[in-house]
């Protein structure tokens, strides 16, 4: 863990309030797995007061940069989105635990299943899984074709269903209702999204081997807030911004 | 240029990281050396275990933040056993923040966990607007809070400071009420009691609805404060609330603080407290100061010495 | 879909420049139409003239700022012979901020100036921070509070607003003791306590030392305060405090307010309080609601209807 | 009076701390004197929250801009620092009386005195003097050499002289040591600085037709919230944001 003013190499936008933003810093050198965060300060001392987690898309270690894909909604992430080449942003990162890759077995297949800006972390991921020789099927969902992002990237590394929720692009309906309706089959899961979404993927495919990353407000970022807790079936608790954000399902009971 | 000396404590610098801000330093012990530090004030323990209130526990506002972690605390044995021996290593004294939610709890903690080798004082959370029980119920009542005080004061092993809430009519009032109990300082302000309501389901962000109010928004708030506490009482004051600079130490120490704690601007830069130690030098040479213990109380000493005049 | 009916005021909108930060609407209404505007708070006014606080009277603060005007007004006269004449041509009520040094100051002020054609309710000012006598110690005892009320509600032509404090312990006592003592409405938050020192001089940066915080950083605060008087009393509460969108609105209705008032924002964007009734209806269709009246307490009121679940 | 986006033309800085800004836009329509001021809002939503008054340094209506020069010292003259060409800035004005230098008479001679940032407005006043036919003598009063700007600007309206409190540019001494070390004569006199030097102008020079521009902590800057008042003579009172800045020796006490 580190903070540092990264450099703005490249911001984009993808798709209807959601941007790539690409930075660049001696940080990126201590990112080892997928699934691990950054928490970006933005604006002047007081205003936006806290910084804001967001996910590490893509870690090009050659460059020393990495990706992150945002939706700018608030305060923070509009700030986010008025950054250009050249302008500095302070990161603390990276932060939590992150996907295991090299823990799954080559040669089997794992189902990646992403919801609205849980999508980002997965194409890491995703590139990692294949590198190691796991098949990989992506199955992303938005609300509407305006929000979506990334489809070719993802078809580009395996098998890739898109869901929206009014059907505007892709198939109609949730992540769990396109990987029922294509009975599709897969050694193990790792889903990012809302936390309802989260809910139904455990409740769906109750016998898988299942990663899960959550969300959850935080003050800190590191541990030390108490902010990000969630109970765990025995009853003790776990910090997301630690020992998090993913967890093993069953490990933490997801709040919603 | 740095040092103060206080009841129980001898800071190398006043600048100390505010209770629950700070968990039990093991996370910022990997960021820098705890050594540097003029204290750190712990998480609030309790005599049990406490998981604290339900999530979302943090809400952001303009210039400040909203909590409702409700005193989570891993309780008194595995504090005593596991979080106060870590923090031996470093050459820094522990404040223990103590809370429960009766008299007969906050006795308990206070008698264990202040004979542990490096708590060095007490603060006793009367200010937790978080709690159901206890808290912020002791706070408000100038009775109730001397009450407490005393009855904490007579099994403590090490001084004691009331840490005051701000969501009173008359801070002063409770100020003096425990220093009649037997305080040997006070910390304050702690949190103001605040509220955030979703836009789009019209119910409050935090699941425990109302949450404490911290960060520079407070500031103003938390500077009148310990301008009017440190004139009513003669125990010294540590002032904190959005405190985030160099300069924002010195202003709390003109209004009357004789040292700092440092809360919510560790969650926006977990390097905040040694950064503002490196700076404090610097700032008091900017303003002429030769010794940061000058600073205490000028505000008001200047009206008691008009040899001083307004510029 | 805007429109709310008040004891006393048939409200076009539920948008009000706060007392104090519209002075008697001269300024503004070189600026817009003032007939747009749900209605006026005018700045306050006393039996006498006054001239208010030394300068400097503001200051600013991390998202808010202190002043420290001191009732400055033209006098009771004045206010009568030309500041309300001159809003008569336009299709607004007026509310009239009433403030003093006594009850019988009070009395005075409510009684004449609740004569003038054009005012439709007054507003009980128990909680200006800045004054040494009069103002905010009317506001933080319940007696003192109702009395005042009910002295005035005697003599009063219109129905009476109470202003409260938000600086102390328990705002719901001094609510319910308002309405109990007469009170049609209540009006809520006045400002917040607050100081800064300058870091040159060490000394307060307003001269009358202490200044009342309003801005966007004391919203958590009002929002706390109005969902809590709302519950405590049955009559219809007015909420400001920090608003500066549309949003904001939204958000003080959801606490409990049946209409709000618009203060520090004026400064920022003199053209907000039209600018936010344009934005209005289309800040409702967004958020699916039909009429502003449904937005009024559906923080808590989603508590006695368990119909509606948290999404 | 008008609220306006303005664009930036120009930014440069001129000396330590000190900068120029040109903006365009059709609120320079409404400028009429000089010595008249803007309202201006850096930043976001809150942060800072107030306007800060700046006053008009030069009016260019042909090309409907005007130019501002101010310290960079706080939160928002600093944000104000920031803006680059093309960047938009959210400007209140023209605010307040100005000096009215049509009603000097030509061949007369005006002294105008300025004190460090209390200098720019005296230049657009300068130039309208002399287009008038009235003589100008400048003295500007500046910390220090670092902080000293548009000496030249001056000198080629009329003759000039700067002081330096440490005496490192121009003269040692305050703007009155320098009027009366050169004996200089003059009609009128037009003062625009930090009080303490506005009033020792008043006592130096009690029978000169004198005007002088006051500053004043603000809320509004329109005369709605009284917190920029003085007293006068008579007891009663001013507001400097709408019945001044501008205010004729005597007219209302300066406070310091
Ligand atoms: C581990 C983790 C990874 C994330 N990765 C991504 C990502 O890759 N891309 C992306 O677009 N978003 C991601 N998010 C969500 C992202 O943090 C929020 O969208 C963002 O904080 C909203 O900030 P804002 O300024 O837009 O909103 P505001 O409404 O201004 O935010 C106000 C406060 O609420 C917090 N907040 C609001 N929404 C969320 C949320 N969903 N989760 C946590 N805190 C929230 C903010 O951090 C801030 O403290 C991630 C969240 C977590 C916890
Ligand atoms: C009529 C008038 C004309 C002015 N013209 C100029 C000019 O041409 N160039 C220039 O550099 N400055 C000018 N000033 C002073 C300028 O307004 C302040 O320097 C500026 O507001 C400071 O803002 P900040 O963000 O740097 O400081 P901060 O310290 O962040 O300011 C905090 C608050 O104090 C107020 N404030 C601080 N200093 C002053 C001051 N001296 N006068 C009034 N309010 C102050 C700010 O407006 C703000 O509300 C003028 C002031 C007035 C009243
Ligand atoms: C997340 C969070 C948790 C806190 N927990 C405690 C606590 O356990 N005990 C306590 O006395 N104060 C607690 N506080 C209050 C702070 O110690 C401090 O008094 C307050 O936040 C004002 O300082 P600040 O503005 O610098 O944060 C907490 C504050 C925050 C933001
Ligand atoms: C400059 C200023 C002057 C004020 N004067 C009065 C006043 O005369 N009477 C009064 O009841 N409230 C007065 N107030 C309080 C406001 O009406 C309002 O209650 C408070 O500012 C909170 O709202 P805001 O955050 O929207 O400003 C004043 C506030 C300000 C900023
Ligand atoms: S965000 Fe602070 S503990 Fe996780
Ligand atoms: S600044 Fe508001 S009256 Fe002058």
């Amino acid at each position: 863990m580190k903070k540092e003013l990264m450099e703005v190499q490249r911001q984009e936008q993808l798709a209807e309030s959601i941007f790539r933003l690409e930075l660049s810093g001696t940080l990126v050198r201590q990112m080892q797995k997928p699934g691990q965060f950054v928490h970006v300060k933005t604006g002047g001392a007081y205003a936006p007061l806290l910084r804001r987690p967001i996910s590490i898309a893509e870690i090009d270690n050659e460059k020393d940069t990495f990706t992150m894909i945002y939706r700018a909604e608030g305060e923070g992430t509009l700030q986010l989105s008025g950054l250009r080449k050249g302008d500095q942003v302070d990161v603390l990162g990276p932060l939590g635990n992150g996907f295991d890759p090299d823990a799954e077995i080559p040669g089997t297949t794992a189902l990646l299943a992403g919801g609205g800006i849980g999508v980002p972390p997965l194409y890491e991921l995703s590139k990692r899984l294949k590198n190691h020789g796991v098949n990989v099927i992506h199955v992303l969902g938005f609300q509407n074709e305006r929000n979506v992002f990334y489809h070719n990237e993802f078809a580009a590394l395996g098998e890739t269903y898109v869901a929206t929720v009014d059907g505007s692009y892709g198939e109609k309906g949730f992540v769990t209702d396109v990987i029922k309706n294509n009975n599709l089959v897969f050694n193990s899961v790792f889903a990012v999204g809302p936390n309802v979404m989260l809910k139904a993927m455990e409740n769906s495919f109750p016998d898988n081997r299942m990663f899960l990353s959550l969300e959850e407000r935080m003050g800190c970022g590191i541990g030390a807030c108490f902010a990000c807790v969630c109970k765990t079936a025995e009853g003790s608790y776990k910090k997301i911004c630690v020992d998090g954000p993913v967890f093993q399902a069953g490990e933490v009971l997801i709040p919603c | 240029m740095l040092n103060v000396s206080l009841p129980g404590l001898e800071l190398k610098n006043p600048i100390i990281p505010a209770s629950g801000c700070f968990g039990f330093g093991k996370e910022f012990a990997q960021l820098y050396d705890l050594s540097k530090l003029g204290a750190i004030m712990i998480k609030a323990t309790t005599a049990e275990v406490r998981f604290g209130n339900p999530t979302p526990r943090v809400a952001e506002t303009p210039g400040g933040m909203l909590n409702a972690i409700g005193l989570q605390n891993p309780g008194l044995e595995k504090v005593l056993s596991e979080e106060l021996p870590r923090l031996e290593q470093y050459d820094v004294p522990v404040i223990a923040n103590v809370a429960g939610s009766a008299i007969e709890d906050y006795i308990e903690v206070a008698e264990k966990i202040s004979s542990a080798q490096n708590v060095h004082a007490l603060e006793l959370n009367i200010s937790c607007p978080n709690v159901k029980t206890g808290g912020i119920a002791f706070g408000t009542s100038a009775e109730t809070a001397g009450k407490l005080t005393s009855a904490v004061k007579k099994v403590s092993s090490v001084p004691i400071y009331v840490k005051l809430s701000p969501n009173v009519t008359n801070i002063a009032d409770i100020a003096r009420a425990v220093e009649a109990a037997g305080a040997d300082g006070i910390t304050m302000i702690n949190t103001l009691l605040g509220m955030r309501l979703d836009l789009k389901t019209g119910i409050p962000v935090l699941a425990n609805k109302t949450g404490g109010l911290s960060g520079p928004a407070v500031k103003p708030v938390a500077v009148r404060m310990v301008y009017e506490v440190s004139q009513a009482v003669d125990i010294p004051v540590i002032g904190m609330g959005g405190i985030q600079s160099a300069e924002d130490v010195l202003e709390f120490m003109y209004a009357g603080a004789s040292a700092v704690a440092v809360g919510t601007a560790n969650f926006v830069n977990p390097y905040i407290c040694p950064e503002i130690i490196e700076e404090l030098p610097h700032t008091l040479k900017k303003y002429g100061i030769s010794h940061i213990t000058e600073c205490v109380g000028r505000s008001w000493k200047h009206e008691q010495k008009p040899a001083y005049s307004r510029p």
